[in-house]
């Protein structure tokens, strides 16, 4: 392919901990490889160069602060084709863990007696949202590669498949589909809670295959049925305050939005 | 293969039947000399379960598969029809495909349940009738199948599946016996050439006989699973609208494990990718699942199971009927699987026990 | 008038966002910071309540590049909480993995974001055409610290086997074997490495003197673990005691804390565990010191790019000998000991790619997380990065070097220090003067 | 090489014409096959390489010995990629699958073809086979509704169909300025037109919604159920029977079917 005919391809994060961008750069030569196909023509964490001519934006992270906003409105703006890359973009991530809190609590347990000052002029450079939210809570994502970090092969999928015309295609099945299918011994049988069973796979079962629970950071399947989830923690004898807490780790976005909890407060009470 | 030349294998293999009982001391050197020359997989204990592992001697197979305890936790479709294939390779640029020629050797899986045994036949139906499907065909060809019978475990149901006693689809089988010792009965020729140059077989006396049939007593007294599975896609037509459904329904959350350890089930997706040079590629096959949500749409967005219990309310009707109506009989083995590994505690003979007793009842 | 007036708006090539400041007018130094304006993303708050089986696989989420770290620190945290105290076995393996993150992390800096610096080039993307072979070695050296990683930690980004107690999966003797392998073929690229930076890498000859802390250990070069090191006095403090040496401050044009021992500021990384170890690293680290000329002690900051380098050079050699032993031993179950979670604080400390780590914790009698700081290096740098600028920039302008050249001489020193600003930022406190 | 029953042929492209906003019509060169004997109804399985397969009805009669004419509808990944593709390009191609109409049945009848939208694809087979085997059936009628008249098919063939002496209905679902026939749902058109329901052989393809209604009429009718023939679309993987994205019950759409008779369907369960 002739260098002008290369498709140009932008990274941008917000707040996240850039894991995912470092999961590409970890493609190594495969990475290199890519090159020959597309021009990357900004990418903070590796080059220096910046542009604002670019097909395709991959953007990590979490909308945190109003300044994020106009930003990722000019990437939208500036890209044809724009790819969540990572939980955080997806859908928030542990960054919406502080979704579960009250904003003050949250501010309190940081600034301690300071907090009143979080209001003055000072501090608006570092004014930040209640709520950690994922990409399309604000603009219109077209793609999603998802996972805390995502699966590089994944990501390397979905870019051919763009480079190719072809709509990628994103697994839509539970974890499980992929761990059984290794044959791995199910958590459960070993009296951990894993989440595998209403999240989304597509990691090739990352997590269980390496002997630690599914922690869902790839959001849930379609209409998860929690309801069932939670009988299942109790029949199996496990600790439904526990359950809760896990699946606030990479899904308080979704459960603080569709008001989803194990526990409700009657029962808490 | 057509329809008759399966007929056709079936009835040879039904042409030999010679009867021996063994010393278990013989059964570990016959595995010892077999595993020099096959690659020999049997069930060997993982952690707490028992999975299918390449062994080099008797020790090395799961007590806890022999003794009925547990089965394996992937049925042996398995080694035909693995969790992910590479089928063809592809360039765009020719608009060539290629197929992935695999070599493949004689293998042995030893051990096979005469219910798992009864679900490889029903995927033979699948995949050798109609059309054959050569990937399948390949693997299917190189195995030696050497089955055994072992006591039921609790989720078991196949005397109730009527799978519980199997007369072909074998080379060799074998039954362990009280006093250490091994029933083996050969039943091709290929399970022949295998015993060629064993010693120690000996033709079945009378006290063999009688262990023999101990250990099918036994065996009928240990299955913990009854239901009546005669006439079920009848069962399930006229039980199409039943409560019973919603509360199936309610109860499964779509993991999909279910039909990934299930003998029988068979769904699969057909996934295209490009390598980086974005020419060339491959077309993969990878196991699929009916309990996915997006398994039944079309384009235009029309989903034919969207709701949970149309999905698994399918998984049923699909493997009850579809097979009744090419192989006469449910395609449920009652191997169990299913019932151990559903987190949500959904088993098939208990479905059916409750479909049942709901139209007695009404 | 002679004016300079350096704006660096989203430092690139470090991870996280930075800018810096600079305006001086005839040599004198109006405004000069850098400034952290990474995102607050409130760890410390959302740890609160969660369990401590949970809190690793969090609280690695505070860094991409240095998820090991993190996850080691913390699950170090946790088990002194609860006087856990784990095999050796666990303790060669946690080993492994930092030495798989410590490789993968440095020569990520080495040779993709400092080098271009060297060689006067924007990135890393035109020597792909313009030195093939060394981007071809960079990625080969990359590949092989994250397949250690990932056969002893699960993955390199946010690991997976370490828990609190033990690790729930060991690498097979195949894999150990093959790394093995690979990890003897690697000493060639280090040494082929360092001769070509002692050919055509020019560092920049600036040097300040500075308080340095790290771990330290009798007889081993520590990451692990080992004891609180300053190099004032060599003052030391145990695990526990870590404020005694750490002191934070804030300061208003940042969201991350700044830190102080004695002096006005420390430096903390590869540069300062070869100050204070120097003795303890493998011979092969030495000796690709040595065709470095890089000697101890060396206050130029830039110098830290060699000083990764040669800890690159150490985590080979030490690997193997860790990798020997596994080999000779094999491993023994149980790969974990029983956790019993009780009430109480715990702090945990390792020597990551970047620097000294800190993670404390207070848990609830239920093995919930009650409160949590977290002290990450790039934070305690950051004042000293700011004391260098102040003292070089002066030097800088006397040599009547442009406005340009000092713009890169600033970005270069921060990029010196491989900066991980999204870890640092994890704590939003300013206060208001 | 070795043969596979996965291993698509390689099939030219001769012509490609842009229908409507929406479908594009292909013609393909079937010499690269060794035999390519099909029915109407059928259908083939065609492929990008790198994209995957579709099924694809046969918009031709076989009678056309050499060439295969395929109208695609771009809605997704794959056709969206072959309506661009032009002519001298090509494919891949496995098939001919499925049951197809079973024309010989159909003999010495009335036949009704009730299409919606691209529905009329492979109906267009059948009325292929009719023009050349006139003298075996009696008569045809077709009621061919579309969203709007944008979006009918085959447009410069209805006089040709008309002047052979078919009977041809076609109604739009909203009014049009360019539009002077019929407005109102396929389901008006069996008021309208008066026919020999009862006597006659109904063919149907059409969206899933489409078949609902039409059936509701044909029952008001009293059309036996065994008269009806129903084409019905679903996802397909292999085209073969074997990955059962298709089953309905105890059958797979995809080698039991397309087609099925209603006196089929009705006691089967999500089949319509
Ligand atoms: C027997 C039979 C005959 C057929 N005959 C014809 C024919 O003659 N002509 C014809 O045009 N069609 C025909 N079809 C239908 C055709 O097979 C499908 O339209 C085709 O498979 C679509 O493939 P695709 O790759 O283009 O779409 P896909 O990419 O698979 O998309 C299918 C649908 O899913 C949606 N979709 C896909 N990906 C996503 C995503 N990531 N997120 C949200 N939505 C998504 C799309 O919008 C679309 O509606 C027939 C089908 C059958 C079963
Ligand atoms: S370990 Fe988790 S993901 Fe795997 S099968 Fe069990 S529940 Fe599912
Ligand atoms: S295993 Fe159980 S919960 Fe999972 S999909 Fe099957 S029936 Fe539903
Ligand atoms: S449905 Fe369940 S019990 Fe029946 S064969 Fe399948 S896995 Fe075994």
């Amino acid at each position: 392919m002739p260098e002008n005919k290369k498709v140009k391809v932008a990274f941008f994060d917000f707040a996240s901990c850039e894991g995912c961008q470092l999961q590409v750069l970890n493609l190594e030569n495969e990475f290199l490889n890519l090159l020959e196909h597309i021009e990357i023509v900004n990418f903070r964490e590796a080059i220096s160069e910046k542009s604002d001519d670019y097909l395709i934006a991959f953007v990590e992270g979490s909308i945190t602060k109003p300044s994020d906003i106009p930003r990722i409105k000019k990437i939208r703006e500036n890209a044809k084709i724009l790819v969540a890359l990572g939980a955080c973009a997806t859908h928030g991530c542990v960054n919406s863990m502080k979704n579960m809190f009250k904003i003050n609590d949250v501010k309190k347990a940081t600034y301690g007696d300071d907090d009143k000052l979080f209001d003055s002029e000072e501090a608006k450079p570092f004014e930040t949202f209640e709520q950690a939210m994922p990409l399309d809570a604000v603009v219109k994502v077209d793609y999603y590669i998802r996972g805390c970090p995502i699966n590089n092969k994944e990501f390397l999928m979905v870019v051919k498949a763009l480079l190719k015309g072809k709509m990628p295609e994103i697994t839509d099945s539970a974890v499980c589909l992929e761990c059984q299918a290794k044959g791995n011994i199910c958590l459960y049988d070993k009296g951990e809670i894993c989440l595998g069973l209403i999240s989304r796979g597509g990691c090739d079962a990352w997590c269980p295959s390496n002997g630690f629970v599914c922690e869902g950071c790839r959001g849930f399947i379609d209409k998860p049925n929690i309801e069932r989830m939670k009988e299942i923690i109790i029949e199996k004898g496990l600790s439904l305050e526990y359950a809760e807490k896990r699946l606030q780790l990479f899904n308080s976005w979704e459960l603080t939005k569709n008001k989803i909890t194990l526990i409700d407060d009657k029962e808490k009470k | 293969m057509n329809k008759n030349k399966v007929k056709e294998k079936n009835k040879k293999i039904k042409n030999i039947n010679l009867e021996y009982i063994m010393s278990v001391n013989v059964l570990k050197n016959f595995i010892e000399v077999l595993s020099t020359k096959y690659k020999t997989y049997a069930p060997v204990n993982k952690e707490k379960r028992v999975v299918w592992a390449q062994i080099k001697n008797f020790n090395e197979i799961s007590r806890d598969y022999i003794d009925g305890i547990q089965t394996t936790i992937l049925p042996p479709k398995y080694f035909f029809f693995p969790p992910n294939e590479k089928l063809l390779f592809l360039n765009s640029n020719n608009v060539d495909y290629k197929k992935n020629e695999q070599i493949h050797e004689p293998f042995i899986l030893f051990g096979v349940h005469p219910c798992d045994i009864h679900g490889l036949l029903l995927m033979d139906k699948i995949f050798l009738e109609n059309y054959v499907d050569d990937f399948y065909k390949e693997k299917r060809d190189n195995a030696i199948i050497i089955g055994m019978d072992t006591m039921p475990n609790e989720w078991n149901f196949s005397k109730s599946a009527g799978t519980d006693i199997i007369d072909s689809g074998f080379d060799i089988f074998l039954i362990p016996l009280k006093e250490n010792k091994f029933y083996i009965k050969i039943a091709t020729k290929k399970g022949l050439s295998l015993i060629k140059n064993i010693n120690g077989l000996f033709p079945l006396n009378k006290n063999d006989k009688k262990l023999l049939t101990e250990f099918y007593t036994e065996k009928n007294k240990r299955y913990k699973r009854n239901v009546d599975m005669h006439d079920l896609p009848k069962l399930l037509d006229r039980t199409y609208e039943s409560k019973i459904w919603d509360e199936i329904g309610k109860q499964c959350v779509a993991c999909t494990r279910c039909s990934i350890v299930c003998p029988t089930c068979y769904c699969f997706n057909i996934k295209e990718d490009y390598y980086l040079n974005l020419i060339e590629g491959e077309r993969v096959r990878t196991w699929d699942s009916c309990l996915r949500q997006n398994f039944a749409l079309v384009a235009g967005g029309h989903n034919f199971r969207s709701s949970l219990k149309a999905r698994i309310r399918h998984r049923y009707y699909h493997k009850e009927r579809i097979f009744s109506y090419i192989y006469g009989k449910s395609a449920c083995v009652g191997c169990g699987r299913c019932s151990r590994d559903c987190k949500a505690n959904i088993k098939p003979d208990e479905v059916f026990n409750k479909l049942r007793q709901l139209e007695i009842k009404s | 008038m002679n004016k300079i007036n350096v704006n660096v708006h989203y430092l690139t090539r470090v991870e996280g966002h930075g800018n810096i400041v600079l305006d001086a007018v005839n040599g004198d130094i109006k405004q000069l910071r850098l400034e952290i304006v990474e995102a607050p993303r409130f760890f410390e708050s959302f740890l609160r309540g969660v369990n401590y089986k949970d809190v690793a696989y969090v609280a690695s989420r505070v860094c991409g590049i240095c998820s090991i770290g993190h996850n080691n620190a913390s699950i170090k945290a946790t088990e002194a909480a609860f006087g856990v105290k784990i095999n050796e076995q666990t303790t060669l393996l946690r080993k492994l993995m930092m030495h798989g993150e410590n490789m993968q992390s440095h020569s990520l800096h080495v040779y993709f974001l400092a080098t271009p610096d060297f060689l006067d080039v924007p990135s890393v993307l035109p020597l792909i055409k313009t030195n093939p072979d060394v981007v071809k070695l960079a990625l080969k050296m990359k590949r092989l610290a994250n397949d250690l990683s990932d056969i002893s930690a699960g993955r390199t980004v946010h690991p997976l086997r370490n828990i609190v107690g033990g690790v729930t999966m060991v690498p097979t003797k195949e894999e150990l074997d093959s790394i093995k392998k690979r990890l003897r073929n690697a000493k060639n690229d280090v040494l082929f490495t360092a001769e070509l930076f002692k050919k055509s890498v020019k560092i920049p000859q600036y040097e300040r003197e500075t308080e340095y802390i790290a771990l330290k250990k009798d007889s081993e070069f520590a990451i692990y673990e080992g004891r609180i090191t300053s190099s004032d006095d060599m003052q030391q403090v145990d695990d526990i005691n870590y404020k005694d040496m750490i002191k934070e401050f804030v300061v208003p044009h940042s969201t991350a804390k700044h830190s102080r021992n004695k002096r006005n500021s420390y430096m903390v990384g590869a540069l300062a565990r070869c100050n204070l170890s120097f003795n303890d690293l493998k011979p092969f680290a030495k000796e690709i010191a040595n065709i470095l000329g890089f000697k101890v002690p060396c206050y130029n900051p830039y110098m830290n790019t060699y000083a990764q380098l040669i800890e690159i050079a150490h985590s080979i050699e030490d690997s193997i000998e860790i990798i020997d032993h596994f080999l000779d031993m094999g491993f023994k179950e149980p790969l974990s000991v029983d956790v019993k979670p009780k009430a109480g604080r715990g702090v945990g400390v390792a020597d990551v790619p970047r620097g000294i780590l800190f993670h404390e914790y207070e848990y609830d009698n239920k093995g919930n997380l009650v409160s949590a700081n977290l002290i990450i290096p790039t934070a305690q740098n950051l004042e000293n990065i700011e004391d260098d600028m102040r003292k070089f920039v002066p030097v800088w302008i006397n040599e009547k070097k442009s406005q340009d050249e000092i713009r890169q001489l600033l970005e270069m020193l921060v990029r010196a220090y491989d900066p991980c600003i999204s870890c640092s930022a994890h704590m939003l406190k300013i206060k208001f003067e | 090489m070795k043969n596979s029953l996965y291993l698509p042929v390689k099939t030219k492209i001769l012509k490609t014409k842009k229908l409507t906003e929406l479908e594009k019509y292909f013609q393909l060169d079937l010499s690269n096959f060794k035999k390519f004997d099909h029915k109407p109804g059928q259908f083939v399985q065609v492929a990008i390489p790198g994209v995957g397969e579709a099924p694809i009805s046969i918009a031709s009669d076989k009678n056309k010995k050499n060439t295969l004419d395929l109208v695609v509808r771009n809605v997704g990944s794959l056709t969206n990629l072959m309506h661009k593709l032009e002519d001298g390009e090509y494919l891949g191609l496995r098939g001919p699958f499925g049951n197809g109409f079973p024309m010989e049945e159909m003999k010495n009848s009335n036949l009704l073809i009730v299409a919606g939208g691209i529905g009329l694809v492979p109906l267009r087979s059948v009325i292929q086979f009719y023009l050349n085997n006139k003298k075996n059936y009696r008569s045809l009628t077709i009621f061919y509704g579309a969203k709007t008249d944008k979006e009918l098919l085959f447009t410069d063939e209805y006089e040709t169909w008309k002047t052979k002496g078919i009977n041809l209905n076609i109604t739009i679902d909203r009014e049009s300025p360019t539009w002077k026939g019929n407005v109102g749902l396929i389901t008006t058109l069996f008021n309208k037109i008066d026919f020999d329901y009862l006597g006659s052989k109904i063919l149907i393809c059409g969206p899933p919604v489409m078949y609902k209604f039409v059936l509701l009429e044909l029952i008001k009718k009293a059309v036996p159920a065994k008269n009806i023939y129903l084409s019905l679309e679903r996802q397909m993987k292999c085209g073969v029977g074997k990955c059962a994205h298709c089953a309905i019950g105890s059958y797979h759409v995809c080698i039991d079917g397309p087609v099925f008779t209603y006196e089929f369907l009705k006691d089967k369960v999500e089949a319509l």
